[in-house]
């Protein structure tokens, strides 16, 4: 198990295939990467990422020893990043590993629907306009709900 | 007792962290404490609905005892991922 | 979208960040991998997956239309191989791209569950005692129901 | 008409395709015919429940026509993924 939280950008395409190269156990390798998108009228020009140093780390260390408590994993990968990042690029991923595609399928969502509301990270929308925080969907906390 | 802000608590009070003499026994007092104190925390704390709070680094409720903890933080609902 | 049968490896680190670094309308790319376990008792030599060509194209293609026709798909990318591969090595991935996390995950259960049972595939397992043929399981089967 | 057989079928029948002429109308009746030829036919064939068909490389049933079929493939269920 690997949690990064980091400034840095990542190399997605290495990560994954180091993941997936270091499972001989595993049948299923799953991923999520989460990428800046810009906004409806195309003005996004950067999105800054707050978050809660030392909070962050223990609260992704927690999400992530519940989804292994939960399926039978034999591997998992958390990155995320903070700063400043331009449309296209990726703000986080994370990597589930079992010998079961539906445990690292529902590994992975449980990851992501975790990390989006219960980790300590914010998001700003800074466009050509101002500068805007990114308001919490009660979509991302019923989501919560289904586990 | 260290206090410290994100987003746009960070923001509208202006700081991102400080340190507090308090005598409050629950996260609730220790925030009818700071809105008494200048506009700019009233206006932070305006709507709790919209606030989240972490003892010691845990997400918490504003009900919770301040007891034995060293750190809250105050913050707007999370939105990583 | 993308759809590759073919007997050469492929590169899953450069597929992932390829399939991710076009995608300027998605905020969410899943990838699925599949790679060849070894049986329990370590003796698993080479996985080799037999198909049938010209068909095995046309199962992909429906079961890709059939996805972007259900989820919000900005992309989709599927690789699946044939021929021998020892424990390991990677048998066929697919990738998804939303706006939408829950589409791309969703979407990408959806291409696995049909993949597994509706595209011409068959797996033989050569061992040191022979060779035997996977039998598919009945709850590969079910999975489908869920859709 | 094209009849190609694929992984055990394949192996049990011992070729991978063949070219016949019958004048089976249904999937079943080619099933007969086949299973009428040679006792290896007679054992691919014995439990349809493991045996999957498709037409013209489309998956089909053992009830299905064989009207302007060119290409009926006979396999077990399939194990990709």
């Amino acid at each position: 198990m690997r949690i990064q939280v980091q400034d840095a950008a990542f190399d997605l395409g290495a990560e994954t295939e180091r993941f997936a190269k270091a499972q001989d156990a595993a049948g299923a390798v799953v991923t999520f990467t989460g990428i800046v998108r810009n906004n409806a009228d195309g003005t996004l020009k950067c999105m800054r990422i707050e978050h809660y140093p030392g909070m962050t780390e223990k609260a992704l260390q927690k999400i992530a020893d519940q989804a292994q408590e939960r399926w039978d994993l034999t591997d998992l990968l958390i990155i995320h990043r903070h700063g400043d990042m331009v449309p296209g690029e990726m703000i986080m991923m994370v990597a589930t590993a079992s010998k079961h595609r539906l445990h690292a399928f529902e590994a992975a969502e449980y990851l992501m629907d975790y990390l989006k509301s219960r980790a300590p990270f914010w998001k700003k929308e800074m466009t050509a306009d101002g500068a805007e925080w990114v308001a919490a969907k009660d979509s991302d906390e019923d989501a919560l709900s289904r586990w | 007792m260290n206090v410290v802000y994100f987003a746009w608590v960070r923001e509208r009070i202006g700081l991102p962290k400080e340190k507090l003499s308090t005598n409050a026994k629950t996260v609730m007092e220790l925030v009818e404490e700071l809105r008494a104190r200048e506009e700019r925390y009233a206006v932070a704390f305006s709507d709790l609905s919209a606030l989240r709070v972490a003892l010691d680094q845990e997400l918490s409720d504003f009900d919770a005892s301040l007891n034995g903890v060293t750190e809250v933080a105050f913050f707007p609902p999370m939105t990583g991922g």
